[in-house]
Protein backbone atom coordinates (compact mmCIF):
# COMPACT_ATOMS: atom_id res chain seq x y z
CA UNK A 1 0.00 0.00 0.00
CA UNK A 2 3.09 2.34 -0.08
CA UNK A 3 5.97 1.48 -1.88
CA UNK A 4 4.21 1.82 -4.99
CA UNK A 5 2.78 5.57 -4.40
CA UNK A 6 3.97 8.49 -5.44
CA UNK A 7 5.46 11.29 -3.60
CA UNK A 8 2.42 13.60 -2.37
CA UNK A 9 1.32 16.37 0.10
CA UNK A 10 -0.27 13.51 1.85
CA UNK A 11 2.64 11.05 2.26
CA UNK A 12 6.19 11.62 3.72
CA UNK A 13 9.15 9.82 2.64
CA UNK A 14 11.07 7.17 5.30
CA UNK A 15 14.55 6.34 4.54
CA UNK A 16 16.55 3.77 6.20
CA UNK A 17 20.13 3.13 6.04
CA UNK A 18 22.81 1.02 6.99
CA UNK A 19 22.16 -2.55 8.89
CA UNK A 20 18.36 -1.33 9.07
CA UNK A 21 17.83 -0.97 5.16
CA UNK A 22 18.82 -4.40 4.89
CA UNK A 23 16.45 -5.76 7.55
CA UNK A 24 13.81 -4.06 6.19
CA UNK A 25 11.89 -5.28 3.23
CA UNK A 26 12.76 -2.53 1.37
CA UNK A 27 15.14 0.64 1.43
CA UNK A 28 12.57 3.56 1.07
CA UNK A 29 8.85 4.33 1.26
CA UNK A 30 5.89 6.47 0.60
CA UNK A 31 3.89 6.75 3.88
CA UNK A 32 0.09 8.49 3.28
CA UNK A 33 0.63 11.21 5.73
CA UNK A 34 -2.48 13.76 6.01
CA UNK A 35 -1.80 15.40 9.30
CA UNK A 36 0.30 16.03 12.02
CA UNK A 37 1.77 13.32 14.59
CA UNK A 38 4.91 12.64 15.90
CA UNK A 39 8.04 10.74 14.78
CA UNK A 40 7.10 7.70 17.30
CA UNK A 41 4.03 7.41 16.12
CA UNK A 42 5.12 7.41 12.45
CA UNK A 43 7.82 4.56 13.36
CA UNK A 44 4.65 2.45 15.32
CA UNK A 45 2.76 3.10 12.38
CA UNK A 46 5.30 1.28 9.73
CA UNK A 47 6.09 -1.01 12.28
CA UNK A 48 2.92 -2.73 12.96
CA UNK A 49 2.95 -3.87 9.16
CA UNK A 50 5.13 -6.83 11.43
CA UNK A 51 7.54 -9.94 10.16
CA UNK A 52 10.52 -7.44 9.06
CA UNK A 53 9.14 -4.00 9.30
CA UNK A 54 9.29 -5.15 13.66
CA UNK A 55 12.88 -3.78 12.94
CA UNK A 56 11.70 -0.69 13.09
CA UNK A 57 12.35 -0.14 16.93
CA UNK A 58 12.37 2.93 19.41
CA UNK A 59 16.45 2.57 19.63
CA UNK A 60 17.20 3.73 16.49
CA UNK A 61 17.98 7.71 15.18
CA UNK A 62 15.68 9.60 13.45
CA UNK A 63 16.00 12.47 11.29
CA UNK A 64 13.52 14.96 9.78
CA UNK A 65 14.26 16.60 6.95
CA UNK A 66 18.10 15.92 7.17
CA UNK A 67 18.44 17.00 10.64
CA UNK A 68 18.39 14.41 13.65
CA UNK A 69 15.16 14.68 15.83
CA UNK A 70 14.02 13.24 19.00
CA UNK A 71 10.87 10.61 19.10
CA UNK A 72 8.54 13.62 19.47
CA UNK A 73 9.19 16.23 17.05
CA UNK A 74 6.36 16.76 15.12
CA UNK A 75 6.28 15.10 11.35
CA UNK A 76 4.36 16.50 8.98
CA UNK A 77 2.88 15.64 4.82
CA UNK A 78 5.97 16.24 2.91
CA UNK A 79 8.89 15.61 5.14
CA UNK A 80 11.69 13.18 4.46
CA UNK A 81 12.34 10.93 7.88
CA UNK A 82 14.60 8.96 8.26
CA UNK A 83 15.34 5.59 10.60
CA UNK A 84 19.15 4.82 11.10
CA UNK A 85 21.57 2.83 13.27
CA UNK A 86 23.77 4.73 15.55
CA UNK A 87 26.27 5.95 13.48
CA UNK A 88 30.25 4.76 13.06
CA UNK A 89 31.98 7.52 10.90
CA UNK A 90 34.90 9.13 11.66
CA UNK B 1 40.63 37.12 6.97
CA UNK B 2 36.53 36.16 6.02
CA UNK B 3 36.12 32.63 7.76
CA UNK B 4 36.44 29.97 5.42
CA UNK B 5 35.16 26.65 5.87
CA UNK B 6 35.59 23.45 3.32
CA UNK B 7 33.04 20.77 4.30
CA UNK B 8 33.38 17.37 1.74
CA UNK B 9 32.08 14.33 0.84
CA UNK B 10 33.86 12.58 -1.83
CA UNK B 11 34.89 8.75 -2.73
CA UNK B 12 38.61 10.24 -4.01
CA UNK B 13 41.17 10.37 -1.32
CA UNK B 14 42.43 13.78 -0.11
CA UNK B 15 46.20 14.54 -0.36
CA UNK B 16 47.23 16.08 3.37
CA UNK B 17 49.78 18.59 1.82
CA UNK B 18 47.00 20.24 -0.76
CA UNK B 19 44.98 20.55 2.48
CA UNK B 20 47.47 22.25 4.81
CA UNK B 21 48.36 24.45 2.03
CA UNK B 22 44.44 24.89 2.05
CA UNK B 23 44.69 25.77 5.85
CA UNK B 24 47.72 28.18 5.47
CA UNK B 25 47.86 29.88 2.35
CA UNK B 26 48.24 33.64 2.96
CA UNK B 27 46.85 32.91 6.41
CA UNK B 28 49.62 34.87 8.94
CA UNK B 29 47.25 35.28 12.04
CA UNK B 30 46.49 31.84 12.70
CA UNK B 31 49.80 30.73 14.79
CA UNK B 32 48.29 27.14 15.51
CA UNK B 33 46.75 24.72 12.76
CA UNK B 34 45.78 21.63 14.48
CA UNK B 35 45.08 18.50 12.07
CA UNK B 36 43.59 14.98 12.59
CA UNK B 37 43.67 12.42 9.83
CA UNK B 38 41.84 9.31 10.65
CA UNK B 39 43.07 6.02 8.80
CA UNK B 40 42.14 2.56 8.15
CA UNK B 41 42.96 -0.02 10.68
CA UNK B 42 44.07 -3.30 9.93
CA UNK B 43 42.41 -5.07 12.65
CA UNK B 44 39.07 -4.61 14.45
CA UNK B 45 37.76 -6.68 17.15
CA UNK B 46 40.38 -8.68 16.88
CA UNK B 47 40.08 -9.79 13.32
CA UNK B 48 41.83 -8.92 10.39
CA UNK B 49 39.59 -6.50 8.37
CA UNK B 50 40.41 -6.48 4.55
CA UNK B 51 37.86 -4.01 3.53
CA UNK B 52 35.46 -1.55 4.48
CA UNK B 53 32.44 0.05 3.01
CA UNK B 54 31.26 3.40 4.23
CA UNK B 55 27.71 4.09 3.27
CA UNK B 56 25.82 7.83 4.18
CA UNK B 57 23.10 9.93 3.90
CA UNK B 58 23.53 12.40 0.98
CA UNK B 59 22.30 15.38 1.59
CA UNK B 60 22.11 15.40 5.34
CA UNK B 61 25.78 14.33 5.64
CA UNK B 62 27.75 17.79 4.10
CA UNK B 63 24.60 19.69 6.23
CA UNK B 64 25.09 17.71 9.18
CA UNK B 65 28.70 18.21 8.92
CA UNK B 66 28.68 22.04 8.13
CA UNK B 67 26.54 22.23 11.10
CA UNK B 68 29.27 20.71 13.22
CA UNK B 69 31.09 23.44 12.07
CA UNK B 70 28.93 26.16 13.15
CA UNK B 71 28.99 25.21 16.49
CA UNK B 72 32.29 24.76 16.41
CA UNK B 73 33.08 28.58 15.73
CA UNK B 74 30.41 29.47 17.73
CA UNK B 75 32.23 28.48 20.64
CA UNK B 76 35.84 28.82 19.92
CA UNK B 77 37.68 31.75 17.97
CA UNK B 78 38.92 29.97 14.67
CA UNK B 79 40.24 30.99 11.67
CA UNK B 80 39.89 27.98 8.80
CA UNK B 81 38.27 25.10 9.04
CA UNK B 82 38.22 21.98 7.23
CA UNK B 83 36.53 18.12 7.20
CA UNK B 84 36.57 16.03 4.54
CA UNK B 85 35.08 12.50 5.16
CA UNK B 86 35.04 9.63 2.11
CA UNK B 87 32.46 7.47 1.32
CA UNK B 88 33.10 3.79 -0.20
CA UNK B 89 35.29 1.47 -0.35
CA UNK B 90 38.41 2.03 1.50
CA UNK B 91 41.45 -0.75 2.51
CA UNK B 92 43.81 -0.93 5.01
CA UNK B 93 46.11 2.28 5.70
CA UNK B 94 43.36 4.14 3.45
CA UNK B 95 42.64 8.19 4.97
CA UNK B 96 39.07 8.35 6.16
CA UNK B 97 38.83 11.65 7.32
CA UNK B 98 40.66 14.91 7.74
CA UNK B 99 39.76 17.91 10.07
CA UNK B 100 42.12 20.86 10.16
CA UNK B 101 41.63 23.84 12.26
CA UNK B 102 43.68 26.95 12.42
CA UNK B 103 43.34 29.78 15.14
CA UNK B 104 45.22 32.29 16.52
CA UNK B 105 45.67 30.21 20.14
CA UNK B 106 46.78 26.46 19.98
CA UNK B 107 44.22 25.65 22.64
CA UNK B 108 41.26 26.56 21.17
CA UNK B 109 42.43 25.35 17.54
CA UNK B 110 43.05 21.96 19.55
CA UNK B 111 39.71 22.01 21.12
CA UNK B 112 37.97 22.56 18.08
CA UNK B 113 39.29 19.95 16.01
CA UNK B 114 38.75 17.13 18.61
CA UNK B 115 35.20 19.07 19.52
CA UNK B 116 34.76 17.90 15.70
CA UNK B 117 35.97 14.71 15.76
CA UNK B 118 33.71 13.73 19.23
CA UNK B 119 30.88 14.98 17.37
CA UNK B 120 31.00 13.49 13.52
CA UNK B 121 31.53 9.94 15.27
CA UNK B 122 28.25 10.46 17.06
CA UNK B 123 25.90 12.87 14.45
CA UNK B 124 27.24 12.65 11.52
CA UNK B 125 25.19 9.85 9.26
CA UNK B 126 27.81 7.31 8.31
CA UNK B 127 28.29 3.41 8.84
CA UNK B 128 30.58 1.61 8.06
CA UNK B 129 30.39 -1.96 7.04
CA UNK B 130 33.87 -4.31 7.15
CA UNK B 131 34.89 -7.59 5.33
CA UNK B 132 36.78 -10.15 7.29
CA UNK B 133 37.86 -13.03 6.03
CA UNK B 134 35.05 -14.80 7.71
CA UNK B 135 32.43 -12.58 6.81
CA UNK B 136 31.02 -9.02 6.33
CA UNK B 137 29.80 -7.00 9.45
CA UNK B 138 28.57 -3.66 10.44
CA UNK B 139 31.13 -2.23 12.46
CA UNK B 140 28.58 -1.31 16.23
CA UNK B 141 28.73 2.43 17.50
CA UNK B 142 31.24 2.76 20.43
CA UNK B 143 30.06 3.82 24.03
CA UNK B 144 33.27 5.00 24.17
CA UNK B 145 32.73 7.33 21.67
CA UNK B 146 29.18 8.62 22.85
CA UNK B 147 31.24 9.19 26.21
CA UNK B 148 33.72 11.25 23.87
CA UNK B 149 30.53 13.46 22.78
CA UNK B 150 28.95 14.01 26.04
CA UNK B 151 31.92 15.92 27.55
CA UNK B 152 31.27 18.74 24.80
CA UNK B 153 27.96 19.21 26.65
CA UNK B 154 27.32 22.63 28.16
CA UNK C 1 55.76 -1.82 15.22
CA UNK C 2 58.67 -0.46 16.93
CA UNK C 3 58.08 2.83 18.42
CA UNK C 4 59.93 5.66 16.86
CA UNK C 5 60.93 8.90 18.01
CA UNK C 6 62.07 11.74 15.48
CA UNK C 7 62.72 14.52 17.34
CA UNK C 8 64.90 17.41 15.54
CA UNK C 9 66.39 20.85 16.02
CA UNK C 10 67.14 22.78 12.86
CA UNK C 11 67.39 25.85 10.79
CA UNK C 12 65.91 24.75 8.11
CA UNK C 13 62.35 24.50 7.20
CA UNK C 14 59.93 21.46 7.39
CA UNK C 15 57.14 19.99 5.20
CA UNK C 16 54.22 18.64 6.50
CA UNK C 17 53.73 16.13 3.86
CA UNK C 18 57.35 14.39 4.37
CA UNK C 19 56.77 14.56 7.85
CA UNK C 20 53.32 13.10 7.61
CA UNK C 21 54.67 10.41 5.52
CA UNK C 22 56.88 9.87 7.81
CA UNK C 23 53.94 9.19 10.37
CA UNK C 24 52.22 7.25 8.56
CA UNK C 25 54.35 4.96 5.82
CA UNK C 26 53.46 1.45 6.33
CA UNK C 27 51.60 2.38 9.21
CA UNK C 28 48.51 0.49 9.56
CA UNK C 29 47.81 0.01 13.52
CA UNK C 30 47.43 3.64 13.94
CA UNK C 31 43.98 4.79 12.91
CA UNK C 32 44.80 8.42 14.39
CA UNK C 33 47.00 10.92 13.31
CA UNK C 34 47.04 14.35 15.02
CA UNK C 35 49.46 17.11 14.02
CA UNK C 36 50.25 20.17 15.26
CA UNK C 37 51.97 22.96 13.61
CA UNK C 38 53.04 26.06 15.20
CA UNK C 39 53.37 28.99 12.75
CA UNK C 40 54.72 33.02 12.84
CA UNK C 41 52.43 35.53 13.34
CA UNK C 42 52.66 39.25 11.81
CA UNK C 43 51.06 40.58 15.01
CA UNK C 44 52.13 40.17 18.94
CA UNK C 45 50.66 42.28 21.83
CA UNK C 46 49.34 45.14 19.53
CA UNK C 47 52.53 45.27 17.50
CA UNK C 48 53.19 44.51 13.65
CA UNK C 49 56.39 41.91 14.19
CA UNK C 50 58.76 42.02 11.15
CA UNK C 51 61.17 39.05 12.11
CA UNK C 52 62.11 36.74 14.93
CA UNK C 53 65.42 35.27 16.25
CA UNK C 54 65.05 31.42 18.03
CA UNK C 55 67.58 31.16 20.45
CA UNK C 56 68.31 28.02 22.18
CA UNK C 57 70.56 25.59 24.44
CA UNK C 58 72.71 23.27 22.49
CA UNK C 59 72.65 20.32 23.89
CA UNK C 60 69.96 20.64 26.51
CA UNK C 61 67.41 21.22 23.53
CA UNK C 62 67.28 18.12 22.06
CA UNK C 63 67.62 16.10 25.29
CA UNK C 64 64.48 17.82 26.80
CA UNK C 65 62.23 17.36 23.72
CA UNK C 66 62.96 13.90 23.68
CA UNK C 67 62.57 13.61 27.80
CA UNK C 68 58.91 15.29 27.21
CA UNK C 69 58.34 12.31 24.45
CA UNK C 70 59.42 9.59 26.83
CA UNK C 71 57.08 11.17 29.37
CA UNK C 72 54.17 11.25 26.61
CA UNK C 73 54.77 7.37 25.88
CA UNK C 74 54.91 6.59 29.74
CA UNK C 75 51.40 7.69 29.77
CA UNK C 76 49.63 7.07 26.34
CA UNK C 77 49.73 4.11 23.85
CA UNK C 78 51.54 5.86 20.96
CA UNK C 79 52.97 4.20 17.43
CA UNK C 80 55.19 7.36 16.35
CA UNK C 81 56.19 10.62 17.60
CA UNK C 82 57.49 13.64 16.37
CA UNK C 83 58.88 17.14 17.16
CA UNK C 84 60.93 19.34 14.72
CA UNK C 85 61.50 23.01 16.10
CA UNK C 86 63.32 25.68 14.17
CA UNK C 87 65.90 28.01 15.78
CA UNK C 88 67.34 31.05 14.06
CA UNK C 89 65.80 34.00 11.67
CA UNK C 90 61.88 33.46 11.03
CA UNK C 91 59.60 35.88 9.27
CA UNK C 92 55.86 35.98 9.39
CA UNK C 93 54.03 32.93 8.29
CA UNK C 94 56.94 30.63 8.80
CA UNK C 95 57.01 27.37 10.25
CA UNK C 96 58.07 27.14 13.77
CA UNK C 97 57.47 23.73 15.41
CA UNK C 98 56.01 20.45 14.13
CA UNK C 99 54.68 17.61 16.49
CA UNK C 100 53.09 14.76 15.13
CA UNK C 101 51.49 11.26 16.63
CA UNK C 102 50.00 8.49 16.09
CA UNK C 103 47.82 5.82 17.68
CA UNK C 104 45.27 3.10 17.65
CA UNK C 105 42.84 5.71 19.43
CA UNK C 106 42.07 9.17 18.88
CA UNK C 107 41.46 10.48 22.21
CA UNK C 108 45.59 9.33 22.89
CA UNK C 109 46.59 10.71 20.12
CA UNK C 110 44.87 14.30 21.01
CA UNK C 111 46.04 14.29 24.23
CA UNK C 112 49.54 13.08 23.41
CA UNK C 113 50.19 16.47 21.05
CA UNK C 114 48.98 18.97 22.71
CA UNK C 115 50.61 17.66 26.03
CA UNK C 116 53.93 17.75 24.16
CA UNK C 117 53.05 21.69 23.43
CA UNK C 118 52.01 22.69 26.51
CA UNK C 119 55.24 20.87 28.14
CA UNK C 120 57.60 21.92 25.28
CA UNK C 121 56.21 25.67 25.99
CA UNK C 122 57.36 26.07 29.20
CA UNK C 123 60.51 23.69 29.53
CA UNK C 124 61.73 23.24 26.42
CA UNK C 125 64.99 25.60 26.31
CA UNK C 126 63.98 28.26 23.64
CA UNK C 127 63.83 32.40 23.61
CA UNK C 128 62.18 34.16 21.25
CA UNK C 129 63.08 37.61 20.34
CA UNK C 130 60.76 39.54 18.24
CA UNK C 131 61.77 42.41 15.56
CA UNK C 132 59.34 45.28 15.43
CA UNK C 133 58.68 48.34 13.45
CA UNK C 134 59.91 49.92 16.56
CA UNK C 135 62.98 47.59 18.29
CA UNK C 136 63.80 44.54 19.31
CA UNK C 137 62.25 42.87 22.00
CA UNK C 138 62.61 39.57 23.95
CA UNK C 139 59.15 37.79 24.55
CA UNK C 140 57.93 37.01 27.62
CA UNK C 141 56.72 34.15 29.18
CA UNK C 142 53.08 33.91 29.59
CA UNK C 143 51.25 32.72 32.56
CA UNK C 144 48.28 30.82 30.04
CA UNK C 145 51.63 28.63 29.16
CA UNK C 146 52.01 27.93 32.60
CA UNK C 147 47.87 27.87 33.70
CA UNK C 148 47.90 25.24 30.76
CA UNK C 149 50.89 23.15 31.70
CA UNK C 150 49.76 22.61 34.77
CA UNK C 151 46.73 21.01 33.49
CA UNK C 152 48.78 18.00 33.06
CA UNK C 153 50.41 17.60 36.63
CA UNK C 154 49.28 14.43 38.28
CA UNK D 1 89.07 36.00 38.55
CA UNK D 2 86.75 33.52 36.58
CA UNK D 3 86.58 34.05 32.97
CA UNK D 4 90.49 33.22 32.41
CA UNK D 5 90.36 30.46 33.67
CA UNK D 6 90.38 27.38 31.95
CA UNK D 7 87.92 24.20 32.63
CA UNK D 8 88.78 21.94 35.82
CA UNK D 9 87.85 19.82 37.69
CA UNK D 10 87.66 22.35 40.77
CA UNK D 11 85.43 24.59 38.57
CA UNK D 12 81.97 24.69 37.21
CA UNK D 13 81.06 25.91 33.47
CA UNK D 14 78.19 28.46 33.68
CA UNK D 15 76.09 29.46 31.16
CA UNK D 16 73.55 32.34 30.69
CA UNK D 17 70.88 32.76 27.59
CA UNK D 18 68.60 34.92 25.72
CA UNK D 19 67.67 38.35 27.55
CA UNK D 20 70.53 37.11 30.64
CA UNK D 21 72.99 36.09 27.89
CA UNK D 22 73.28 40.19 27.07
CA UNK D 23 72.68 41.75 30.32
CA UNK D 24 75.59 39.95 31.82
CA UNK D 25 79.23 41.12 31.32
CA UNK D 26 79.93 37.92 29.38
CA UNK D 27 77.92 34.76 27.78
CA UNK D 28 79.24 32.40 30.03
CA UNK D 29 82.19 32.01 32.45
CA UNK D 30 84.33 29.04 34.32
CA UNK D 31 83.61 29.21 38.55
CA UNK D 32 85.89 27.65 41.02
CA UNK D 33 84.01 25.09 42.56
CA UNK D 34 85.98 22.90 44.75
CA UNK D 35 83.01 21.38 46.62
CA UNK D 36 79.54 20.43 46.73
CA UNK D 37 77.23 23.28 46.96
CA UNK D 38 73.34 24.11 45.76
CA UNK D 39 72.59 25.85 42.72
CA UNK D 40 71.19 28.62 44.65
CA UNK D 41 74.63 28.89 46.46
CA UNK D 42 76.66 29.17 43.02
CA UNK D 43 74.09 31.20 41.89
CA UNK D 44 74.45 34.15 45.13
CA UNK D 45 78.16 33.71 44.96
CA UNK D 46 78.17 35.09 41.14
CA UNK D 47 75.91 37.63 41.59
CA UNK D 48 77.68 38.81 44.60
CA UNK D 49 79.88 40.40 42.18
CA UNK D 50 77.83 43.27 42.29
CA UNK D 51 76.93 45.73 38.92
CA UNK D 52 75.29 44.31 36.10
CA UNK D 53 75.74 40.61 37.86
CA UNK D 54 73.07 41.42 40.24
CA UNK D 55 70.69 40.30 37.32
CA UNK D 56 71.51 36.81 38.55
CA UNK D 57 68.13 36.52 40.56
CA UNK D 58 66.35 33.80 41.95
CA UNK D 59 63.33 34.04 39.60
CA UNK D 60 65.64 32.41 37.12
CA UNK D 61 65.18 29.25 35.51
CA UNK D 62 68.24 26.68 36.09
CA UNK D 63 69.55 23.41 34.52
CA UNK D 64 72.31 21.64 35.70
CA UNK D 65 73.94 19.31 33.01
CA UNK D 66 71.11 20.08 30.71
CA UNK D 67 68.31 19.12 32.56
CA UNK D 68 65.99 21.08 34.45
CA UNK D 69 66.98 21.50 38.31
CA UNK D 70 65.76 23.27 41.52
CA UNK D 71 67.59 25.95 43.74
CA UNK D 72 68.30 23.20 46.25
CA UNK D 73 70.03 20.45 43.77
CA UNK D 74 73.56 19.87 44.37
CA UNK D 75 76.00 21.35 42.05
CA UNK D 76 79.49 19.19 41.59
CA UNK D 77 82.91 20.29 40.32
CA UNK D 78 82.86 19.60 36.68
CA UNK D 79 78.78 20.02 36.30
CA UNK D 80 77.87 22.61 33.56
CA UNK D 81 75.08 25.37 35.18
CA UNK D 82 72.93 27.16 32.89
CA UNK D 83 71.08 30.51 33.55
CA UNK D 84 67.71 31.47 31.82
CA UNK D 85 64.86 33.40 31.69
CA UNK D 86 61.79 31.89 31.56
CA UNK D 87 61.53 29.90 27.99
CA UNK D 88 59.27 31.36 24.76
CA UNK D 89 59.69 28.27 22.38
CA UNK D 90 56.76 26.85 20.23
Amino acid sequence: MTSAAEPSTAAVTVLFFARLREELPQPRLHWPWSEAGTVNELRRDIAAQGNDWAALTEDLLVAVNQEMAGPEQTVKPGDEVAFFPPVTGG
Amino acid sequence: MTPVDHVQVQETDFSVAAEYERLTAANTEDGAVVTFVGRMRDYNQGDRVQSLFLEHYPGMTERALQALVTEARARWRLGRVAIIHRVGRLVPADQIVWVGVTSPHRGEAFAAAEYLMDALKTRAPFWKKEQTEQAERWVEARETDEQRARRWEP
